[in-house]
Parts: C-alpha cells; structure tokens; sequence
C-alpha cells in the first residue's frame, strides 16, 4: 500500500517536472543575447539568475501540504518554491523578463517576486526572509487561524543571525513555522564543512527546544513525510521546527559560474539519483501512476510552463517613468499626499 | 478652544495616548519590542498598554531585533498593523537590513502589491552623557534611503498627532521620538517637553514642515532639540531687533521644501541646525535644495551647525561642546544679519 | 584537601570583594547631585550606569584562569569583568567620571573601557562584543600564541545574532574562545522564559558542536572549576565552548531602574545566598586563609578602590575642544594628513 | 614613464594585486570574506591571493557577516591588519553596527589607545539588472558617519594605490570598489575598467579629489561611474566649445573641499552627479560645501543629479531611467550654461 495517496505523489511528480522544465528553459533564455560573450546586463533575463534544478524535492515535499491560506517565503534562488506555492506563473515570467505585466511591474526581478494572492514572497538577502515568516506565521496565531508560515533558505543562510534570531523568536512565541534548510553543498563556493560547525542543522533545534529533521538523499517522499509531520505539528499550535534536506545542485550557483570549487564529476554523479527519476519509476513501480499518465502531467507541466514565457515575452515592457511610481501607497487618511520623487528625462 | 483642548501632557503620555486610541480604533494594531510590556518602554512610549490590551498586543520581545523587526514586516503583510519599537535609534545598525532592504523596498519591489502599514518607532538623541552608542539621532540615516517616511515631531501635540498618522498610514514610517521631549522623570526637565494636547484623536501630517516662529531677517530650520534651540535663540534676537523665522522640519523625508523655500524666499538668509553629524546630514540636504531651488534669494552663505564629524563624546564637558545650542545659533544669526 | 589552591582562593575573595566595594561606592558616586530629583545627566558620574553587584562569581571564576596576553571583552555591564581583568582602576574610574586622566581620555565612559594593556574592552551594543573576542582568538592562533579569548554577555544577548554568527565562526575555525554567559534572570525587564526558548544557554553548544557548562547557584568555584576546563580546551587548540552561571542582579537593570519587574522579597532572598559570603566561610572552614588575612584582604581591596575614586575626583576634565581630537590616527605613510573636523565654539 | 609602468590591467587585477603586494610586506595584513579564497571574490578582488598566501591568510567565511567584520575588528585591535570583504555593499544592513558602532569609534572612545588598521572592501553600483538589493552605492550611508575614511576610486591606478594606502593606514577605511569598473569578463567591457598600473608598489592619497579634466565653464563633480559619465559628457560639450572641468571626488569622507571649491571659483556654476540616492546624499554634501563657502562665487544655481529618491528597479528600461549618465549631464550642463 502507498504510504502517501497517489493525487499528492502525482502533484508532487507533476510539479516537480514543472520546476525542473521551468529552470532548464531558463538556462536557455537566460543564454540568449549573452553569446558568444557573456554579458550579465544583456539579453532579455538579465542580472543574476540562480536556478534549482535538481532541488524540487525540498519544495514539494513541503508544499504538498501546504493551502492557499499558509504563507512562503524564500531566498534569492525562489522559482522551485514559487511555483510548488501556486504563484502565478504568467505573472512571475514576466516579472523575470522584466515586463509591466509581471508580479511586480517589472520592479522586482528573480529575486524579489511577490504574489499576496499565493501568499509567497523572497528576497535577495541571505536569511532574511525567515522573519517574514515568523511575521505571517504571528498574524495567523493573533488572528486565531491555523495557517502555517514556512521559510526556504540554503546550508549557508542557517549560519546567519537572522535564522537564529527569528527561530529562537517563533520557539518563545511558540509560533506555526517551518524553517525548511536546503542542504545544496555550498554557499555559492564555499562547502559546508567551511562555513558550518555541525555537520546537519536539524541538531540547531536543539537550541530552541523545538525539533529538527533530516532528510537524505533528496528524496521527496522523505521529505513529504518529515514536512506532514512539522507542518501538523504547527498548525496544532505546538511551535516551530527545522527541517533540513540533502538537495543537489544541478547547476551553478549563477548563470555563468565556473564552479572552480567543485569537481567536473560531482553533478554528473548527482543526476545518477535524479529525484524525478526516482519519483516516477517509484510510482510506475507501486501502480501510482500508469506510463500515459505520466506522460500526460509532464505534457501539462510544460505547456503550463511553455505559455508563461510566452507571455513574458509577449508583454510590453513598462514605460521608463514607471520608475517613479509604486514608492508609496498614497495617502487616505487626511494626512496631505506626497509629492511626486524627482525624476530625470533621460 | 475649550478647557478640555488645554489639557497638558508630556511627549511620552501623547505618544501612548496616541497608540493607545489607535489600538482601541483597529484591532489590528499591535506593539511589540524590548520593554515595551510591563515596562512600558524605556522611554515611557508604550505606558500602560499592557494593561489596557493585554500581552497578545502589547508584546515583549528578545534582544533579537532584526528578528522581530522582519516579524513586524511579515505580519504587516498580513494585513496587520505592527508598531515595533527599536529601543534606541543606535542600535539600527544590527536590524538595519530588515528596515531599508525589505521594510522599505517591498512595496515598490511588487509593483504596489504588497502594502507595509507599520511603525518603527525608535528613540534618538543626546545631551545626556549616554555617550558614543545611545545619543544619536541618525535623521540622514534614514532620511537617505527611499521606501520609508521618516517624521520626528518636537511637540507632544505633534508626538500625539503624527504618531496617529503614522498607524493609519500604509506605508512604513520611521518614527524618530527625542529623549529629552519625551518629559521623563529621570530626564533634564525641560519646558519643551510638555504641551497642549487634545485628548480626542487628530491626525497631522507627516511631510509638512511648521513654522513655529515667523521672521523676516533670517530662516533657521531645525528638528527636535535643534527647532527649540532655534526658538530660544530667536527669543534673544527679537529683544535686539533681529526677526528670526524658525522652521521646525517635522518630517525628514519627505522633505517639505516649499515651507523651507518660502521662507528663504522672504528671509534671504539660511541657517540650519541639525543634532545629527554634519556631513551627509540634515543640513546638508536642507541647503543643497535652498542651493538649487532659490540660490539668487540668498543674500548670505548657508550655514550649518550639526555635530562636528565626531562620534558623541561621553564627558559632559566635551558632549556640550559637539551639541549645537542656542547660543551657537545665536551668535551665527548675529554673524549673518551683518554680512 | 582544597581542590582549588588557596592563593586562587585568596585573589578570587579579593577580587570579589573588590568589586562588590567598586558597585557600591558607586552607587553612592552616581547618586550625588541626583538628589533630591533623580536627573540621569546630573551629578559627578552622569549617563547610565549598570552596576554587577552579585554578579562576581562569573568574572573572577574564569578571569582566575587569564593571564595578561588572554583578551577580555565585555557588555555594558563591565566593571566586574574589567577589575578581574586587572584594567587600571584609576583610569578606569576617571574614565567613568568623564576625565582627560581616564583610559578613553573622558570620550568612552562606563560601557565604553579600553584597556589595551590589560586587553580588555567593552561597549553598549548587546551581544557586539562576541566577535571581538572571536577575533582576538584568531589573532593569537594566527600567530600561533596560546592566548585564549572570553567574551562575557547576559543571558538575553544569548539570543542576537551575533551570538550566533559568532560561535559558529569560532568554532568552525576552531578558534579559542569562551563565551560567558551571566544568566542573572532579565534582559532589563523581560524574564529569561519570555526571551529564550530554552531553560538554559548550555544547551546552544550543541549548534555549534561544542561543549556547554551549566553553573548553578552563582558558585564562584564551581564557575572556577568549569572555566579551568574551557580555558585548558581553549589554549590546548581544541576550540570554543559556552559557561553560563547563574548569576544575581542585586541592584536594578540600571541606576534609577523602579525594578516593577520582579518582586521586593526577590532581592533580599539572592542576598541570602551571597557568594562572597559563602566563598570567606569556605576559606574559613578549609583553612584556606584566616580572620586576619580576609580582613586584610577586605581592607587591601577597599584601599584600592577608595584611591582610585579619589584619583578620578582628583583629576581635571579635559579641554572642550579635545572632543575634536582621536578621531583619526594621524597618517604617517606618505598620505596626506586630514584636516581637521570642524569644530564650534561655544 | 618606461615601458613598464605602461602596463595595462582592469581594476580587479590592479586591487588584487595591491593586496597582494602589501601581505608580501607585512605579514600581519590577510584577507576574508565570502568565496574570497577559491573563487577570488566574487568580484575579482582577491584573485590568486589563495594560491599565493594560503587559506591561513585568505580565508573564507561563513555567511555571517556581524562575526566576520567584529572578528576583523578585534584582530586588528590585536595588531594584525586585516581585510574583510562585505560582498555586496547592499548587504551592509545585517553588520552595519560592527561597521559604525565599533570599527569606526573604538579609536576615538578609546581616546585613541587601541588602533584598528583595517579595510573593510566592498563592491557597490548598479546598471547592470541586478534589482534594488543588489545595485546600490549608498556612499552616503558611510559618508554621514565619523570614524572611518570612506574612498571609492574610479581607475585601476587608484584602485591600486588607495588599496595600498588604505591597508598601510592605521584607521579603518572603507574601500568602495565599483563592479562596472572592476574589468570583468562577465560584464559590460568599459573602457575606464583598464588603465595603466605601474607595477611597484605606490600609494594615492585617501582624502584628495582629483581634477581629471580641467575646464572653466561648469565644475562636474563625480565619482566612480557618474565620473566617467561626465568625462564623456565633457568631450560631447568641448566639440561644442563648452569647457567643462571634472572632479572625481575619490574620497567621500573625508571630502576633498578644497579642489571643489577652487573649481567653483574658476567655473562659476556646478553640478554634482551621483549614482546614490539623491536626498541626504553626496550632491547635497557637495552642494552644500559650496553654497556654505563659495556661495558668491555661483552664477547659477547648483544642479543635483542622482537617484530620484526610488528603490533601484530591476528592468532594464527602469533602471536606465533612474541612474544619471552622460546626455543627461551634458544637457544638464547646456541649461546651466546659458543661464
Ligand atoms: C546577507 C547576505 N550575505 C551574502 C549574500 C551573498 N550571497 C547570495 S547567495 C549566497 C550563498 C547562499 O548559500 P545558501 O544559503 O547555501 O543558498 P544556495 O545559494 O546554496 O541556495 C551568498 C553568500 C547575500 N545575498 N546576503
Ligand atoms: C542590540 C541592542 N539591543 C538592545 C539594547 C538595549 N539593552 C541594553 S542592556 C539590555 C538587556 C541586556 O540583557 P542581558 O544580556 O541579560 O544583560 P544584563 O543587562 O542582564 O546584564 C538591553 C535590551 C542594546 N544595548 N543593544
Ligand atoms: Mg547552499
Ligand atoms: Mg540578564
């Protein structure tokens, strides 16, 4: 019998593929006007791009448990969480491509895509959006609701105050969060053995009293399992945990990173225990999905994917003096509205 | 104006009167930072509602300031209506990344989707041997960087009504209360620092400068301690014959440069006053825009007076020496008029 | 037998004793011209003033264990660590009464003392100092010295960042640190239940894959005990670890401080249980020293700290315009030298 | 000049070599920060250093930039004379009170008993899509506050020989280097980000501005990018007969007065062009020097270019409109001269 019921292994199947399309096509936008020379400020994505293929489990393994109603924040490497979330995926292409029909009208870019309506949010700073969380995750215990908040960083951010801080925060205020810590290896170049005094942060919930988990391997149903039982944890009111999962990452730690710090053979070796993979021969091999149904979610998954950068590319890009606009809510409360912030016609 | 518009209060006792109604109006609103709970702040800003509200809304927390900070900010996004109190505007530095990277650009960075209605409040000033860390007002600090309306009042009337502004208003705003207005017990009595304070609710607002004394030979603009230094320095002028027009700044950004080019317009003279450091500073902003919006009006150089480029010194002796006062001001005004 | 040798004994007494008398003469100093209305900026000794009276245990059990190359830093409660320590009490003093004589020429004040003979410092910033000591520590294994470094906090700076970062640091570069927590039950009003998320800081060690001790009950040889093994650790190359003693406030957060936050009976039941008087009747009962020779050393340690007040009373305030100078070092590599700030007469 | 001090190198090339040169004289200087060991920085600035000097001395960090920075902190009061990298300058927010609080006033609270030779290195500006968290320059932010000299060079000879003076100085300096100008290969290639670099060891002054083109119409001061800006604007006007003269300002603090104002007595008139936030940034520091003590020599009124007041956007299309370059100068130079 199936430990997990076969709608939530084909979401999490589905949506994994839709990551991993979703990150592969981006290499290739990504790439576009950036040949022969590569040149960050060109083509039509440009700045940093930090992608996740190879790290879908961590996302869906939690998400599959998550609502409309629970709140998600994450790092600068966001789009596996954005998309396992339910953010609109339209509006996030284009907020990449930065067009004035993105999340953000183009102000945001990859690293800071904000949908209130998914309730998902991230942030170029290392840790900083696990606040955010125990913020949301306040707001869901003063409102009387059961809603959940969880947080996403990378091995590297969990050395950074703000995780200790807000962990430590949430566990006095027994607040409903997850922090979910992708164990990717490094932190751009540096290996966690250099940057972390404990081999797996799960033992850091130690110092705030509330659990902590590991998961091996990459493996999402693992990681369903683990995440079920934290966020069931937090939405009974019990307080906060960690959770931390092994991830590969496929790609560079950039676009256009030359992964001096790591061996030519090390993904090579990773893609041998592809967590998709695993997943689909798992549920062919317990009957959880048939051959042409397989099939059927990845066709969905990328033709999903496949019309959102179609969007992107289609929308207009916003009007230079756009620039000026969206600095302040205005004002309607009698207090005088600002004047409008000097601009340049350039 | 009836009697009960000529209650007096304190800078503090306006300032929880002022959360105090807010909290009653909206549920939404809610406290939280060191002390603020049974303390009731150091500074006495969160007196008595821990009573009134109960801790759910009036919420103590660990030394842990970009923690709750960042918490502020995720609860604003949902919906509620944080006050978060950072106890001296001299420890921004450890949270500083929560207020200007995420407090400050999230709504610009989603395009106007996610909206921030909160309060950092935090407690700035010196003149009281507090020394090198706790004495600092740090306007340009803030005032430099976009996305947060920063306001600090001089008057408890003011204290009371910009404070009430400020929850209303849906974007963050950095609520600077000095020290020495604030009317504590334990602090230099100063007359400043209590003040005519409606009890029912008003609003002012949060990017308009005051005239609080007008003139004709000399504008000086001020915040806090440095607009009522100004107004003790105009005193002395006035009995000499010298009109002195003093501007109290209120909001550091946005800067309510109308009122200030005004006055210089009806002036011609320009002094600015500030109790933060010199360089990059208030003063600095206030006369770059005279410079460039109404230079031909000037029939004098600017000056400047503001902490000389110098952390706050601890002894007495060499603290006063850094502070511009009354006296500064008034021989500066006495230097201009004859230029 | 003594399992502590009774010289060590003797400086811990005297030392304790030391301090009690600084603190208390103290808050006889900072009372002066705040009476009859308590003014913080009045009097001979004016700013805030945080005072350790009961809180000797944690600064001589370990500061018994430093030598003169060991670095000390120190929060914004310092005098017990800086007299353990062996900073110039006249300077320190002077410093504290805002004189030209004083280690920071009248410029730092109380929470702002730097010995650089007795490598000592301190400041205002909760938690700042933890890093400072990380550095010091990696100073003296870059050059490979045994010096040890310990930084002393409060149990509610146990929970910033900098904590935080800073441990994981050392202990990743297995540096020789000791963090010194002094639980004495608030962070100014809040309780320690109300701030961390567990009973005890030891148990944070465990984050960093370090030892934690647990001192209970302000025991100064118990504390003596437990930082011997730090310390040893520490100079062996074997890395940081945490002590936290359970410590007691006698006197308010600070001067002027209503105390609303706990109960009137709570102080005079710690004085019960008073650690120097607890350490004399060991001596006593051991055989460690004799009448004479505590009221000698009573005496000694009293004459020390009268001299030293007397010395800052003594000494003259500096010039106004001297709050102009050290800002800057003077430049003396072919670069030119600054201007000098400008200044107002007053 | 021989052959060999013709040398070209990018900026990277001429910083890391810098530090090189200066940890082969002293062995108390080292280096650490985030992937400044393999990687070289992420920005270039520490290329080769591993390989030469070892992970003892080229270390690097956890993500924890509080304990790194204080840790450089307390090694330097030790005596040693390290170099910490904050890899983005934008990130300046979660250690911002090491920075400000104790590496900048421990010399001065000190009274000027413990020394701390350091250099705090970080990459700043934008115009290359990287959004509002990563493209700032917030010069200001550092400028505004005592205790620490604050430079920001434009060419790799200054690169190279403000490094030098900045590790051999015994205060602490924070050394802005800008990403466009560091020469790399992933990056728009500038011509400014290559120039020639003798291969000795020199030093440049960390407190003097340069005159890098002499003129007597307008005096433009900038520094790093919006110095290129306006050589470029420079040489569209001179076609045109203007004569424009350009200051790179080099060093925000302490700020180079003299050289400004001595332009603005030959020229007259005076923009000031900044890739940070316009209020309470760098034109209004330099605008309000010159309106202090040259007010007479004006003949127009002062022109501030900067960042309107707006977080950095990420679209290209945005952000473009938001940073000042060269038309946007010379036409501001055209209006300001046929004033
Ligand atoms: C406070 C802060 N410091 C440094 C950085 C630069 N930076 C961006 S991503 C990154 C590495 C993050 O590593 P990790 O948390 O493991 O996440 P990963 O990139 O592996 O997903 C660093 C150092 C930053 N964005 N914020
Ligand atoms: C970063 C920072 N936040 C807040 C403060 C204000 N403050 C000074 S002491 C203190 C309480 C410290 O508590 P603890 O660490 O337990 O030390 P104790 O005072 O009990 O010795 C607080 C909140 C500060 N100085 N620095
Ligand atoms: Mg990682
Ligand atoms: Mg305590």
């Amino acid at each position: 019998m199936l430990s997990i019921e076969a709608s939530q292994l084909k979401w999490m199947y589905e949506t994994m593929v839709k990551i991993r399309y979703y990150e592969e096509t981006m290499v290739q936008v990504y790439a576009e006007g950036k040949n022969p020379v590569f040149n960050i400020g060109a083509g039509p994505v440009p700045g940093e791009m930090h992608l996740a293929a190879g790290q879908e489990p961590a996302a869906v393994g939690i998400c599959a448990h998550l609502t409309n109603d629970d709140t998600v924040t994450a790092p600068h490497r966001p789009h596996h969480h954005a998309i396992a979330k339910g953010v609109d995926l339209m509006k996030m292409t284009a907020e990449i491509f930065g067009k004035e029909t993105g999340l953000g009208k183009g102000k945001g870019g990859h690293m800071h895509l904000f949908d209130p309506v998914a309730k998902f949010s991230c942030g170029g700073i290392v840790a900083a959006g696990v606040p955010h969380a125990v913020g949301a995750a306040l707001a869901a215990k003063m409102q009387g609701k059961d809603y959940v908040a969880v947080a996403f960083i990378g091995e590297g951010a969990a050395n950074a105050g703000a995780f200790h801080e807000s962990l430590n925060l949430a566990a006095v205020w027994k607040l409903p969060v997850i922090v979910v810590i992708e164990d990717n290896a490094y932190g751009i170049s540096v290996p966690k053995s250099a940057s972390t005094a404990v081999p797996s942060n799960d033992v850091r919930g130690a110092a705030y009293g509330i659990p902590g988990a590991y998961v091996k391997d990459n493996d999402p149903l693992e990681m369903y399992r683990v995440s079920e039982e934290a966020v069931a944890r937090a939405r009974r009111g019990d307080g906060p945990s960690i959770i931390e999962i092994e991830t590969y990452r496929y790609l560079g730690h950039f676009q256009g990173d030359p992964e001096v710090y790591r061996k030519k053979t090390e993904v090579p070796e990773l893609h041998q225990r592809d967590p998709i993979v695993r997943l689909k021969n798992y549920m062919l091999a317990e009957g959880a999905a048939t051959d042409s149904e397989i099939s059927q979610m990845e066709e969905h998954a990328k033709a999903e994917v496949d019309a959102a950068y179609q969007f992107a590319r289609d929308s207009a890009y916003p009007s230079p003096e756009a620039a000026l606009d969206d600095v302040f809510e205005p004002v309607h409360t009698g207090v005088t509205a600002e004047v409008a912030a000097t601009g340049q016609d350039s | 104006m009836n009697t009960a518009t000529k209650r007096m209060l304190t800078g503090s006792k306006a300032l929880s009167e002022a959360i105090a109604q807010e909290m009653e109006r909206d549920p939404r609103v809610f406290v939280m930072g060191e002390d603020v709970a049974g303390y009731g702040g150091i500074f006495g800003a969160t007196e008595g509602l821990l009573n009134k509200f109960g801790p759910e809304r009036v919420r103590d927390t660990p030394i842990s300031e970009t923690a709750f900070i960042g918490t502020a900010i995720g609860a604003a996004a949902e919906g509620l209506r944080p006050i978060a109190e950072l106890m001296f505007v001299d420890f921004h530095g450890v949270c500083m990344d929560q207020i200007y990277n995420h407090m400050a650009k999230i709504h610009y960075m989603s395009g106007g989707n996610v909206k921030l209605p909160m309060v950092l409040m935090t407690a700035v000033g010196g003149g009281y041997d507090d020394a090198a860390q706790h004495s600092q007002t740090l306007y340009a600090s803030f005032g430099h960087l976009p996305g947060m309306k920063v306001v600090a009042p001089s008057t408890p009337y003011d204290l009371k009504g910009m404070m009430t502004s400020a929850i209303r208003e849906d974007n963050p705003v950095v609520f600077m209360f000095h020290k020495a207005l604030q009317g504590l017990a334990w602090m230099d009595q100063i007359d400043e620092s209590i003040g005519i304070v409606p009890e029912e609710s008003y609003t002012v607002p949060l990017d308009k400068a005051k005239v609080v004394r007008e003139g004709t030979d000399v504008t000086i603009v001020g915040v806090q301690m440095m607009t009522h230094a100004a107004t003790r320095a105009a005193d002395r002028l006035q009995a000499e014959g010298i009109s002195a027009e003093v501007i109290d700044l209120r909001s550091i950004a946005p800067l309510d440069k109308d009122t200030i080019l005004e006055s210089v317009r009806k002036t011609h003279r320009l002094i600015v006053v500030d109790e933060d450091y010199l360089s990059y500073g208030m003063t600095a902003e206030v006369a770059a825009v005279v410079a460039e919006e109404a230079l031909y009006e000037l029939e004098a150089p600017i000056k400047r007076l503001a902490i000389p480029n110098v952390p706050i010194p601890y002894s007495s002796v060499l603290e006063k020496f850094v502070l511009p006062n009354a006296d500064i001001i008034y021989d500066e005004v006495k230097r201009i008029i004859s230029l």
